[in-house]
């Protein structure tokens, strides 16, 4: 999925940053794919601590250790559930999103993944109640997010050095996120 | 994109077995995770000095890994911040017990994936941060300065002290004392290709030049037409000079540095033009240091760094040094 | 054209200058004619070893003028052989009673000017010419091979005899046997340019390279598709090895270098494919050499250059220099 | 003269050579006729030992010691005589091509000046008795001679380097020698 998305967080990158967040993110996530298919753990936090510390490990860059953050809290706020359901998932988005916070010291409106990650905690409402609505809720407003920080001047990150140039370009976190999200969705709709 | 390599995939770790080849006396290549380390670490009683960023910017780091300068250095992929798991294994391969000292560039990823290796790692660690680049506002609006040339002379006299053996507390307190006093700025007269990127980072017209740009392709604070070498020398060191400030009187280190693609008979010519200028402005310059040590791959271009010197400064500078990129004393 | 210059005209006069203010310990400029003489020049009792060529081959001639290297370099306009005034100049300057060596790449330029120094000099000289290059064929209906790489191992091994106190005729003999042994080869992904042209030396598209170039812009063999690094060192190897020809059981220096625009991480790539192709034939690298050392002003590009080693000038080659581009043991 | 031909040397050379032949040429004559201006010599033979020490320390590269020992054997040739006859035109002329030859080791289809002097030498008669004459016809004669190099592969100097592929491109040095015999017999016409 990010894989598929590669030459377009490339180029997101390359208009405001140094070019490398979808090699960064492939380079991630293939790791990721190669380590659960070579020893998939049996609970959900295991394979959310698996995908952390593989990102850690491999990602470098802004990205690694905040995505690496984000899915190290998630994996503790889901404990050792064996399944998911609505509320572990609400929860561990939230404690996703203040772990990208606490690292990174980014708010909303300073053009990065948290502008993506914020609207998408919020709208991860359980009241219809399944894991994959919630989820869809979250991609969708994850893309939103990642779209509202086109006009934004970044003041996180590499992009702020740009300033006012960096406006008119969408963050490629903000876009990663909406895509990871988007594949979970997927995932969660699927099974 | 034309460019000496097998594989963009494989770029750093070819690399690496060539410097390996290249330098096996003075340093030890480990890969998975990739970790260029002194060949005698670690050195007991010794703090061991760690650097490391993005790979693209040769020599630095691993080129400064040797006696009298770093004990480890972590190269990332091109471009992107090594990994916290990098920085802890430096940290394990070198400590001889007095502690290690990380020196950052100020990069939202350097400093992140350093801080998680100083939360992980199991020996006592502090944390430098370098931001020398004047090209970008220090503010509550930007990630602040970037960390540039400055870390070269940074690397060396704290290295010294390190190597005559300074404590922990000692080369920080030193380290921010160079931080504090050194001011750095760069202008590309073509940009870089990444290689997993496979075009250039930025577009500049013929008849161009990016000013301010930092060591990664980032653009810079503005385009300008192509000019004289004095005045691009000029364009460099007014902003340095009055930042600082630096004045009359001052005791320099004036580093006068090419971007990976600029020829050594233009280096000379605009470190020509720039003391020249600083002996202008009663500006002592008592050390120099002129060549590609800090650089953006094929990148055409140069960036002007001063540090101002006190004697202790000068002292550790001077104090031998034997690593792939500099050498002296040894 | 990008450069960092003023003025076409006085591109070498302002590099000098610059030369002149980094290495004031180590150099004395002279200009008109343009001479670049060892700070403790004359030195008694030694032979002087000079040297000189076309300027834009920085850091060769001046930036190897120290102790245990030359005592006088004489650079000419870019790519321009110095006039025979310079190294007359260079040749009296340096006298310390023990006679001069002139070591001379071999183009008809350098050969007919330093010929006419020798004639006109008032102390003994002897010049070697150097000519290492195979991809010129030596033949009647050539001027014969051109002087590259195997310039800087020369200047180097022959300077450290010299330094020690060998007189003329060891020190030639040394050279000739120097010149013997190192053969090299080069290529360019890119052209260069010279100032005062304004334009590049030769077109190469994108997708291409050129095999076989000299040092001054000129063009190579042939014209070939870019190919993956390890391509690129075995088309330089290959002849370089079948030429001497070099062959199991010999020992080597390994000297890849940069033709000025090449970032330092594509060399030591490089280098480590040639190190391994090497160990593969069974000849072993006791020593290396890896950086830009004789360049062409911004190309794009490497070279190789293999010498044969004999204990004697592993021995030379180890000895201390003290010179702006090559330094140890000092 | 030469300084009016500097772009065309250059393009010359850089087709075959380094492309600097024309820079060498403007330096050094720019620096003769500093010198002549400054202190005029008094006897043509002291000019010609004035240019040729002056080209020696200026042009540098091929070209320089090859004019340099063509002016110089060309003023011993003349000696002191006060004004120039057309055999001493004539003695001169062919003491500067030996001078070349000597230096440069050249012969005539080597693609080098020698390819334009050797058959201005040949041409400079004295039958019709002026120097001006002479020289016309040196011109003349040195203009084919560099049109003659054209198809020629190199032997000499650096175009020698590029083999068969030096073949087509007139060689730089003799374009030069014959426009320095042009520039003379015109002075010889006008004086
Ligand atoms: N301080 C921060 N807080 C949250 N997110 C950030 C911060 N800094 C950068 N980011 C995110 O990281 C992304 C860049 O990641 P990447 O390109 O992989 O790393 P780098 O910037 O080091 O090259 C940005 O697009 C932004 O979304
Ligand atoms: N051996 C030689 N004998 C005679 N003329 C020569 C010889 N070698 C070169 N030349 C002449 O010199 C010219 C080149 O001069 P120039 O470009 O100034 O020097 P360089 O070749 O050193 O750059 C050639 O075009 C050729 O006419
Ligand atoms: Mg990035
Ligand atoms: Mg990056
Ligand atoms: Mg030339
Ligand atoms: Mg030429």
């Amino acid at each position: 999925m990010i894989q598929d998305h590669r030459d377009e967080l490339v180029r997101l990158d390359q208009a405001i940053g140094d070019a490398d967040h979808g090699e960064n993110m492939k380079r991630g996530f293939t790791a990721v794919v190669a380590r659960l298919d070579a020893e998939p753990p049996d609970t959900p936090g295991k394979v959310l601590k698996l995908v952390a510390t593989t990102l850690i490990s491999t990602v470098g860059g802004a990205a690694g250790p905040l995505y690496g953050t984000a899915f190290l809290r998630a994996a503790s706020a889901v404990g050792d559930a064996s399944e998911l359901d609505c509320d572990t998932v609400a929860r561990a988005l939230q404690a996703a999103l203040d772990g990208v916070i606490a690292r990174g010291k980014a708010a909303v409106g300073d053009k990065t993944m948290v502008d993506a990650l914020t609207p998408a905690v919020a709208a991860a409402s359980c009241a219809e109640g399944t894991v994959a609505a919630a989820l869809a809720a979250a991609a969708d407003a994850a893309a939103e997010g990642a779209n509202s920080t086109v006009p934004m001047v970044a003041r996180k990150g590499r992009a702020s050095y740009l300033g006012e140039r960096s406006a008119g370009h969408m963050d490629p976190g903000s876009r990663s996120t909406a895509l990871l999200l988007r594949s979970f969705a997927d995932t969660a709709a699927k099974s | 994109m034309k460019k000496i390599i097998n594989d963009p995939e494989t770029v750093v770790q070819d690399a690496l077995r060539g410097m390996q080849a290249a330098h096996s006396d003075l340093l030890t290549v480990h890969h998975d995770p990739a970790v260029i380390v002194r060949a005698d670490a670690p050195v007991a009683g010794k703090v061991a000095l760690i650097s490391g960023g993005g790979s693209g910017h040769e020599p630095l780091h691993g080129g400064f890994v040797g006696r009298g300068m770093l004990a480890a250095a972590c190269p990332g992929p091109v471009f992107t911040s090594p990994t916290s798991d990098q920085v802890v294994d430096a940290i394990a391969r070198t400590d001889g017990g007095a502690g290690a000292l990380l020196i950052v560039k100020n990069y939202t990823g350097d400093v992140l994936n350093f801080e998680m290796a100083a939360e992980l790692a199991e020996t006592e660690v502090r944390s430098v941060v370098i931001d020398d680049d004047v090209a970008v506002k220090d503010s509550l609006y930007t990630a602040g300065r970037r960390g540039v040339g400055g870390t070269v002379l940074l690397e060396k006299i704290v290295g010294a002290a390190a190597e005559r053996g300074d404590d922990l507390a000692a080369c920080e307190a030193l380290a921010l004392r160079v931080i504090a006093s050194v001011r750095s700025m760069g202008l590309a007269l073509t940009a870089c290709t990444v290689p997993h990127v496979g075009e250039p980072s930025f577009e500049l017209a013929d008849d161009e030049m990016e000013i301010g740009i930092g060591i990664h392709g980032e653009p810079g604070r503005q385009k300008v037409p192509v000019s004289t070498a004095s005045e691009m020398v000029a364009a460099l060191l007014e902003p340095i000079l009055s930042d600082l400030p630096f004045s009359s009187g001052d005791r320099v280190l004036l580093f006068t540095n090419g971007m990976g693609g600029t020829p050594l008979i233009e280096l000379y010519l605009a470190h020509g033009i720039a003391e020249q200028l600083l002996a202008d402005r009663g500006i002592t310059v008592e050390r120099r240091l002129v060549g590609p040590y800090i650089t953006s791959l094929e990148m055409q271009g140069m960036s002007i760094t001063l540090l101002r010197l006190d004697d202790e400064m000068v002292e550790l500078w001077d104090a031998p040094v034997h690593t792939p990129a500099l050498r002296w004393g040894v």
